[in-house]
């Protein structure tokens, strides 16, 4: 894939240069500052019985998320003649790293995802939304079925088109991300004219927002249900949706790998920090090779998925062929990165690694939602020996 | 079984009869996979009555002898053990007292102490715990720094004990403590443990990183112990610990005191039915429309699972065969970490099966088995960081069995 | 599988009794006396020049065979109404296992999977030469087709029926184990009337044996051809043959994983033995735990692999419906185990464990050919799933 | 390439020029794969004289100060290095010479010694090879048992060196020594040594476990070699040989005074087209009469190595990537480790993929690819052992790059 043409013409820092620097070292100091690990731990995982038992979302910062809105967070993948920053996806990439390695709760990636999509659709009404991003909402995908299919065609929201434009949507759409703190959705239907892409504001008639209980304590999830939900004709964002979310999905497995990416590097160094310090037979832990090479082989894992996310960053931002296959085998990398640092947080923390004091289970649980996200390793590789080996008897 | 003496043959044929006839009623709330991880007390009640029951009926402590409450019989505990796993009956509750607390009283204990502990052991009239785990000392036992400091006929108890499953019904605990502090190994001293409302000793419990409690905590501050409660010699902790090791590891199967229904075969969390779960799971897990129970990558890894499941079920058959085991340590001391990475592997595959359905915690309906693959994964690592890290099982074997030097 | 009624009949010490014991320590000794590995290597691997250049056979020792023939070997599988040992295959299995750690170059596997092909045809032509395998002769499978492919059902040699019973033969086999030491073949092949197995001679006009070039420096293969070879009605062994070959399935894969459960012993008692031994960092290399884990592994891979031999082998000689399904999980287990021990000999051996001089490489070669007679892992793990989960799509 | 300054991009462009125009004629017999594997004369001679004129277009030492036999430039040999792969020419023959010995001589060479040595590395006129490795040394480079005694203004060597590639060819080695038992570290000292036809100095070939010769043993026995070919102070020889190996393990990549082909790409055995070749191998496998290239599992594990060796590339590409590396040697100190573990797994996965077929050889014609797969998985255990085995690559990523204690 790499040695086709026209990644040549590819810059060879992938294009992260001093703009996208800066972002990325001012992300970092912000989520250090204000949402330290001390203050996520007090924030979403106070009690175990509020999630798990009682079922309740947990809680997450507004007021620092409001703080990211004003640095333009929200509008960093909108482009600017619609009033965002217009960063390039490697530039996202190095801030969602940031965002993923601070564990941090918000709609932050959904709307990036979002935007991405309503980028591609490029209709008067997709600016309309993309707009109202850069201007600080939120926004969330709502483009999958029950089965945990993420592929872009299947769904199971149909809308009957009106006469005027618009549409009614009825069904289901599964596993959205941040509902709860979305102000609308973009959701996916079919129909007998084909697949559509509608604006559904949050507090829209007929639609229902059926929380989800999740392992993962720093994002919500839930089931929406459409029941007649009208949308207007300027709500309508695409009649050609299956094609626009396509095109946006190798941007939207970026965004989720480098969010792995970063959560696996938190691990790699809390873990090794662990290691130099805690002592068993006299030595600190990270003297065993029992531990030093896990964490070496980790090294190397959470490197191989970072160096192919801002590849595939870099195909997107230059729309190279290979985009779609870079970001597939960034996710691949990615999800089994974040599986084995996972495993081995947990492991090489010994008892305390066990118990619900100890941080580390608060990003096993993001990695682990974020491993089957769109598809985990096992997924995208047998997408991509279609492409490489080509499809199966034929 | 043509190996059954006819007296054994006779007590199979009673052990079947009474199980048909004395299957308990079902549970007033449903049962964890493990006694270990019994957190309530309605589940406590039902399952301490049904191994008085089951202990009445003589069916633990079999071969124990009649002084201490056994049955004074030979080769019957294992025909039981079989028994009452192949009845499919609830598991023993009182596991630490059967298969630490008893056979390490046996071996040490005076005649007094065991016509004393061992048949609350058996019957589960008096439940165990144990105080082997502190929050420094990690998978090194010898480091342990609760200090038992001699006060004429009594020892003054201080320290800190982690990881103690079933503390919060117990009333004894097998308890390491330090009694000096010169000499790292001879220093230590074994003692049975009063626990329960004793003054000086608080029972907390710790939360799990799914957010289940499933142990506790355990403080001894100035905590009065008598000298009656030692076991065996002062500085001897190390060499008594070991053999509680060896019976809790497995390494002396079918010695252990207790009897054992289903729950036993799945200590060390091998679920014997996992992976027909995993293939029913495939057949309703889906992805691009297509069930992954047809998808030869899954498949081949599912296989791979139901191998080293058969593989642990024959070893523990071939461990029995004298001229097919060259080492006699060799398949016992694998049998722990093979199961609980078993267990693991079978529980990540799970959570790989149900894709983003694994996102999903038991409180959601739509969670595949009632959530069970991603919260069976995440408790998996209790078991491959309890009673000696997967880590340390593997220098074990490397050191006893193939003779490496210590790595310590 | 072994949950099924069946199986709870069988022995607990799968048979193993005190007769397989001391059939199985003579063997050792005698090996252990007749060829130790200094005079293996003399015999197999004096200079490789022979073998990898001039593409000669590596030498065995024909006189230990003759004294094996003595010893009854050859008849070990051939029932005792027939003049052999009639030993079960669980017996078999602990001798073989013996064979392999030696890494006894001989017919001997190849005769015993002969015998229970023929045992399962049980027909008068079938026991003649059963008796003459008891009397000392070696006899080899012909029953695999070029594509590398070992299901019985597929040959590329075809028979034409003659009207006395016998047969015309055209066509080759493939991959025929130590062809050059076996005195006749057992040759699978199909015509309009279906699958037969007939006897051809070593000697027989129209048979051609080509060697082929094979790293194992410890056994023979060949292609054979056959131009037209006549075969006499008493040659004849089976009419019903696919069926024959596909009973006796269990028992080869049996008998190839025992031995590589045997070179594999050998190759972790022998890498072991260096790690105590061989000091680097002023201390014995045994002592890392990147030396110590690798070897605590193989222990455990190799005792899954014994484990599950002794109940496939066990299976078998009791009639279970599950021995199919068992065997092919020791085929699956040894190969595997051979690979990871093969593996970590070499490496572990370091410098000179590259080098010729080191006995490792003979072992690895031995056990690399084993790992993909008959199908390796991968195959043996999809025959299972198709028995345990079901066929593909239904 | 916008970060090209004009200078360097015409430099580019001729480079372009000269090797369209210059491409060489096929060898007179089939090369191998890396340098360190040539064997015969016919590929020394055509190896050698295609350096020479590589080097004399001025695309190898480019970076090298011109008192030294180089171009004098800066930035170009990154340029060069980038062509000559780019244009599918031959690897360079001189690997020692140019990758180690030449930027260790420029550290730490006298003015005469840079003057003498680095010009006959840079040209091939000097063919070099390293004498690091001793047979009871292992990966413990501090353990050197060959000796040289001090004898006037000489020094008397005695001892063994193992595994030495290119040495039957090599005019000189990068020898390393002990000069004094008291020290471990500070009783080596570095020599750059004349090997060929010396008294005293014997070479002789060693067998792999393929049965193929591709290195050598070299005796010294009372081998004489003059002070003045001692490279640093006496006592100095560890440091200088991390240099050297600095410069080898790549982690100065681009450093090195050496222009390569594609053979430098294939240095620690990754074969730039394996996946090509793996996926055309499945193509041609068949397993009950379908191709494995219709097996999930198979291209399952085809594409898990596609990602690994698109890894190594965006990882060479990101090291030089200032914001996006945490540690400079982070990326450099993983690639030997990486790379030589891709192409084992790599070709062990070509030996299941050719299954019964990898039981052949390559004098077989019914070997799949000329008998490549078995072969190169045996071969690959060369680059996994030698220049530091993957476990102490993993010592070293584990203390140097995440400050673990040293397992040593």
């Amino acid at each position: 894939m790499s040695e086709s043409k026209n990644t040549t013409a590819m810059p060879k820092d992938f294009g992260f240069g001093e703009g996208e620097e800066l972002l990325r070292d001012m992300a970092r100091k912000l989520l250090r500052d204000e949402i330290p690990i001390e203050r996520l731990r007090q924030l979403v995982a106070p009690d175990p019985d509020k999630t798990y038992t009682r079922g309740e979302r947990p809680d997450w910062d507004e007021a620092l998320w409001k703080q990211c809105i004003e640095l333009g967070w929200t509008g960093l993948a909108v482009p600017e003649e619609l009033g965002g920053v217009g960063l390039s996806l490697v530039g996202i990439a190095g801030l969602v790293e940031e965002v993923g390695r601070a564990a941090f709760p918000s709609p932050l990636l959904s709307t990036l995802a979002a935007s991405f999509v309503l980028t591609e659709a490029g209709t008067p009404e997709a600016n309309t939304l993309l707009e109202r991003i850069a201007a600080g909402a939120s926004v969330s995908l709502a483009i999958t079925d029950e089965t945990g299919s993420w592929e872009a065609a299947t769904c199971e929201v149909e809308h009957s088109a009106s006469t005027e434009g618009g549409s009614t949507l009825s069904g289901r759409a599964y596993y959205v991300q941040d509902a709860f703190k979305a102000d609308a959705f973009l959701v996916l239907s079919k129909g007998s004219d084909g697949h559509r892409l509608s604006i559904v504001e949050s507090g829209q008639a007929g639609l229902e927002i059926a929380q989800d209980h999740i392992h993962d304590l720093t994002r919500d999830q839930a089931t929406l249900s459409f029941g007649e939900v009208v949308v207007e004709a300027s709500a309508e964002v695409s009649l050609n949706a299956a094609a626009v979310v396509s095109r946006a999905w190798s941007a939207i497995l970026v965004i989720v790998s480098a969010d792995l990416v970063g959560t696996s590097e938190w691990q790699l160094q809390t873990t090794t920090e662990y290691a130099r310090t805690r002592k068993q037979f006299d030595r600190p832990i990270g003297f065993f090779q029992a531990v030093k090479h896990p964490l070496s082989n980790g090294m190397v894992k959470v490197d191989r998925a970072r160096s192919l996310v801002y590849h595939a960053a870099c195909c997107v931002d230059h729309g190279s062929v290979d985009a779609c296959e870079a970001a597939r085998m960034a996710k691949s990398a990615a999800s089994d990165a974040g599986r084995f640092l996972s495993d081995r947080s947990v492991q090489l923390h010994g008892g305390i690694g066990f118990t619900w004091e100890c941080d580390v289970h608060i990003y096993f649980k993001r990695s682990m939602h974020n491993q089957s996200l769109y598809g985990d390793g096992f997924y995208q590789r047998s997408k991509l020996a279609e492409r490489m080996i080509g499809p199966i008897g034929v | 079984m043509a190996d059954l003496t006819p007296e054994q043959r006779e007590f199979q044929e009673y052990a079947r009869r009474w199980l048909e006839e004395n299957k308990p009623g079902p549970p007033p709330e449903r049962l964890p996979i493990t006694a270990i991880e019994v957190m309530t007390v309605g589940q406590r009640d039902y399952l301490q009555a049904w191994q008085k029951k089951v202990y009445e009926a003589g069916f633990i402590g079999c071969d124990y002898p009649k002084a201490y409450g056994g049955g004074g019989h030979e080769g019957f505990q294992r025909i039981a053990n079989q028994e009452l796993s192949r009845a499919g009956v609830p598991f023993m509750l009182n596991v630490i007292g059967l298969n630490m607390a008893a056979p390490t009283i046996l071996v040490h204990g005076t005649e007094e102490q065991k016509q004393r502990f061992i048949p609350g052991c058996l019957s589960a009239e008096e439940i165990w715990c144990q105080g082997f785990s502190e929050p420094g000392a990690g998978s090194d036992m010898a480091n342990q720094q609760t200090m038992a400091v001699r006060d004429g006929d009594d020892w003054i108890v201080n320290g800190h004990k982690v990881w103690t499953s079933l503390g919060h019904f117990a009333q004894w605990m097998i308890l390491i403590t330090r009694t000096s502090r010169d000499h790292k190994y001879d220093g230590l001293t074994y003692f049975l443990a009063p626990v329960d409302n004793e003054p000086g000793v608080t029972i907390r419990p710790l939360v799990k990183l799914t957010g289940e409690s499933g142990f506790n905590e355990v403080l001894f501050e100035n905590a009065r112990l008598s000298d009656a409660y030692r076991l065996d010699d002062i500085g001897k902790g190390w060499t008594v610990a070991m053999t509680t090791l060896t019976y809790e590891r497995g390494a002396a199967e079918g010695a252990g005191g207790g009897g054992s229904g289903e729950g036993s075969k799945s200590k060390g969390g091998q679920d014997t039915s996992a992976i027909g779960k995993l293939i029913d799971l495939s057949r309703n897990s889906f992805r691009d429309g297509k069930p992954l129970s047809d998808d030869p990558v899954t498949r081949d890894a599912i296989v791979e699972q139901a191998i080293i499941r058969a593989g642990l079920k024959q070893n523990a058959r071939r461990a029995a065969v004298g001229p097919l085991t060259d080492h006699p340590m060799r398949l016992p001391l694998q049998q722990k970490v093979v199961s609980t990475e078993f267990a693991q592997d079978t529980a990540r595959l799970g959570v790989d099966i149900a894709g983003a359905k694994s996102t999903l915690y038991k409180l959601d309906e739509a969670a595949p088995d009632e959530g069970h693959w991603p919260l069976a994964y995440m408790n998996s690592y209790g078991h491959t960081i309890a009673a000696g890290a997967s880590e340390i099982q593997r220098n074990i074997l490397g050191e006893r069995v193939l003779g490496l030097p210590k790595s310590k």
